[in-house]
């Protein structure tokens, strides 16, 4: 496991660019789910002030 | 001549036009007394093709003018806020070069239309040292010369005197009589005769 | 009839409950090929004869190097379309492929400059790749800088599908000018796996990763694009029944 | 009154009336000029003013500092007509759209482009080339700066009505110039070492007559849509 954890010697490059990918892939659907709120609340409040005038 | 139907435009967030529709016969001109933010310059703009139409259609001669810009375009004159004139130039410089783009004018001409609208005095001095009114009364001149047969003119009697607005009265009639079809938008209703023109006062109550 | 299921593609009703039933459909699948790839590569492919481990960052590196070209291309395809037919569905997809594509540009170039610090001795070579990577991030951003510089949503879609167009039109010059360059400059040698023998203990997880991550852009994107959609409706009713779907599943 | 609508005609006047213009205020289209040699004048005082050396840098900095001015300059191409209303009379003209931009950006050349080729030769022995490479100099700038005006025409019909435009400008031109940057530079550097730089001018060519055949297009639906 150490072994495996150290990439012979080459653990400071192989674990950064893992964990950013997957940071950066995780991210993105976060956004994206979040851009999704954000537009339905938006129409859910045009369509609001529609009905009123 | 000119037949707008079901036009719908949006700027933005708003719906500006929603299912215009009005019909010009040759020789006919419509004065839009909409109130201020009612879409008179958007209208305009949407007629001559500068803003996008959502939904609807402008025909000129029979012909939707998207089928064919550049012919509309040449029976077109259109006179917007902005006046297309360069302040590093004469007003004689001016009148000839944006006539260039549509055919070649004799100078004389130039001149005669300078002439009609007072301008010359001045026809030799730098358009930026042009009072607004008389900037107006130049592109007035290049309106008459452009020989255009639909005039869409947005607030052409702006800065005027009452002998600029009677200038533009005049060459609107003139215009009308040669069988031209002109859309005028206005806050303040031209005096042009009741056989010529005709009102609208609110997008909501067709003319 | 060869083009009803373009119509019916370009109306905003269908394209959104369409992603709604298609993103999950990528999302998972994407989620399970990344992890397996990443498993697969990580762990069980034996090490690289001349890289040793630190071949391993290509799992990473070289899908996201795939995805940010995909994207990019997709990007202006959509924009091109949206332009020619005015299908604002389409320019919602373009809308919706930038900030997912610029991301994962990001994150080719970081990775190959942690593969190129063992490999080179240094995190920046001017490698013709990792310049092109560069210069791709930079078309991304200039995409959505010019997007946010217009209010108007229907201007911003065409301005921006004019530029998307120009960029993807000049992207094979910018990649000739590059190499060109490169060739008369013999920069370090090129991050490069030995293609004709490579293992499948190595190649399958390779591959598993690539259809994950274009899957999962595929997925992302189409969320965002849904999200785009509603933006750029312009009070049909369908947004209502939409709207009102979601808060009785909530 | 003669109708005669033709395109080349039109062309033509939009070009004098743009260089017409440009002579009553000489000092905008001086500036993009005095730009350039002053930021080539900038890499001996912060490098080393050694001849030998500076000549290594020479097309380096002959080509960023000529793609800084010819950015410069390009902010200013449609801005004014933009501003009162003369583009909107182009457009609804009768004539392409695209054709009478071409026409306004062969002016612009002629106003910054031109001046700046032929000032790089007065630049590049400032920074050690030998005067046999002037002519190949020249021809270089003279060529890459068609390819900056069309491509900078993109930008600058995408920016028109953006405020503070100047930055969003320069990132979108600047990474479409990197092939231009790249043969000019390479031309550049074969004319000081005194090889035969065919191959690049060929290259810096084709930009510009893909340029030409294609930037004028775009330009005219991004100002389009600008002027909405």
């Amino acid at each position: 496991m150490r072994e495996f954890l150290d990439m012979s010697g080459y653990a400071a490059y192989v674990w950064p660019s893992v964990g950013l990918t997957l940071a950066v892939l995780l991210a993105n659907v976060y956004w994206a789910r979040r851009l999704v709120r954000s537009a339905q609340a938006e129409a859910r409040r045009r369509l609001a002030s529609g009905a009123q005038s | 001549m000119l037949e707008v139907s079901g036009l719908h435009v949006w700027r933005g967030e708003r719906h500006v036009l929603k299912g215009l529709s009005v019909q010009l016969a040759a020789g006919q001109a419509l004065q839009l007394l909409w109130p201020n933010g009612a879409g008179k310059t958007s209208l305009l703009r949407a007629i001559a093709g500068l803003l996008p139409v959502e939904a609807g259609q402008v025909r000129w001669r029979g012909q939707d003018t998207e089928a064919d810009p550049l012919t509309f375009c040449r029976d077109l004159a259109y006179l917007g806020h902005d006046l297309a004139l360069k302040g590093d130039l004469t007003a004689g410089e001016n009148l000839r070069y944006s006539l260039a783009l549509r055919g070649r004018v004799a100078p004389a001409d130039i001149d005669a239309a300078l002439a009609t609208v007072g301008l010359t005095a001045v026809q030799e001095q730098l358009v930026r040292r042009l009072s607004a009114g008389q900037q107006r009364r130049v592109a007035l001149a290049r309106l008459t010369l452009w020989d255009a047969r639909l005039w869409l003119l947005d607030e052409p009697a702006a800065n005027l005197d009452a002998a600029g607005q009677a200038l533009v009265v005049a060459a609107i009639e003139a215009h009308a009589a040669a069988g031209g079809v002109a859309v005028i938008a206005t806050h303040q209703p031209l005096a042009l005769s009741t056989g010529v023109s005709s009102l609208w006062r609110s997008p909501g109550e067709p003319p | 009839m060869s083009w009803a299921w373009f119509h019916r593609f370009a109306s905003p009703p269908y394209f959104y409950s369409l992603t709604l039933r298609l993103a999950p459909w990528l999302g998972w699948p994407a989620g399970l090929l990344i992890v397996g790839g990443l498993y697969g590569g990580l762990v069980l492919a034996p090490p690289d004869y001349q890289q040793s481990d630190a071949f391993r960052i290509v799992y990473v590196h070289a899908p996201a190097a795939w995805v940010s070209l995909m994207s990019y291309s997709l990007m202006a395809f959509a924009a091109a379309v949206g332009l020619i037919w005015r299908m604002k569905v389409a320019h919602a997809v373009a809308a919706a492929c930038a900030p997912v594509g610029a991301s994962i540009t990001a994150v080719c170039l970081v990775t190959g400059m942690l593969w190129g610090q063992p490999m080179w001795g240094t995190y920046w070579a001017w490698d013709p790749r990792l310049v092109f990577e560069l210069v791709l991030l930079f078309f991304f951003l200039g995409y959505m800088g010019l997007r946010s510089a217009i209010d108007d949503v229907s201007r911003a879609d065409r301005a921006s599908a004019v530029l998307a167009v120009v960029g993807v039109v000049n992207v094979p010059i910018v990649h000739f000018s590059v190499t060109w360059w490169n060739s008369l400059h013999q920069a370090p040698s090129v991050m490069r796996m030995q293609e004709a023998a490579m293992p499948a203990s190595m190649l399958v997880p390779l591959l598993m990763s690539f259809l994950g991550f274009t899957l999962y852009f595929y997925a992302v994107m189409l969320v965002r694009a849904r999200a785009e959609v509603l933006r750029r409706d312009r009070g049909g009713s369908w947004v209502r029944d939409v709207l009102a779907a979601r808060g009785k599943a909530a | 009154m003669i109708r005669e609508p033709s395109a080349l005609h039109a062309a033509a006047q939009i070009l004098r009336r743009d260089l017409k213009l440009a002579f009553r205020r000489p000092g905008e289209w001086l500036q993009p000029v005095a730009f350039f040699l002053i930021v080539t004048m900038l890499f001996p005082l912060a490098l080393d003013p050694e001849l030998s050396r500076l000549r290594q840098l020479a097309p380096g900095a002959l080509w960023v500092a000529a793609l800084l001015a010819s950015i410069l300059a390009i902010e200013f191409l449609f801005r004014e007509d933009g501003r009162d209303g003369t583009l909107e009379q182009y457009a609804l003209s009768g004539h392409s759209f695209a054709w009478l931009l071409l026409a306004k950006t062969a002016a612009h050349w002629l106003l910054t482009g031109l001046p700046l080729a032929i000032a790089a030769p007065l630049a590049a022995l400032g920074l050690g080339a030998p005067a046999a490479a002037l002519p190949g100099i020249l021809a270089a700038l003279l060529l890459g700066s068609v390819s900056l005006s069309l491509l900078g025409a993109i930008g600058a019909g995408l920016t028109l009505g953006i405020r503070r435009g100047g930055a969003l400008l320069s990132l979108l031109v600047l990474p479409l110039a990197i092939p231009t940057l790249v043969f000019g530079a390479r031309a550049t550097q074969l004319a000081i070492q005194g090889d035969s730089l065919a191959g690049p001018l060929y290259l810096l060519a084709a930009l510009g007559v893909f340029g030409l055949t294609l930037a004028p297009l775009a330009a005219a639906a991004a100002v389009r849509i600008s002027l909405e």
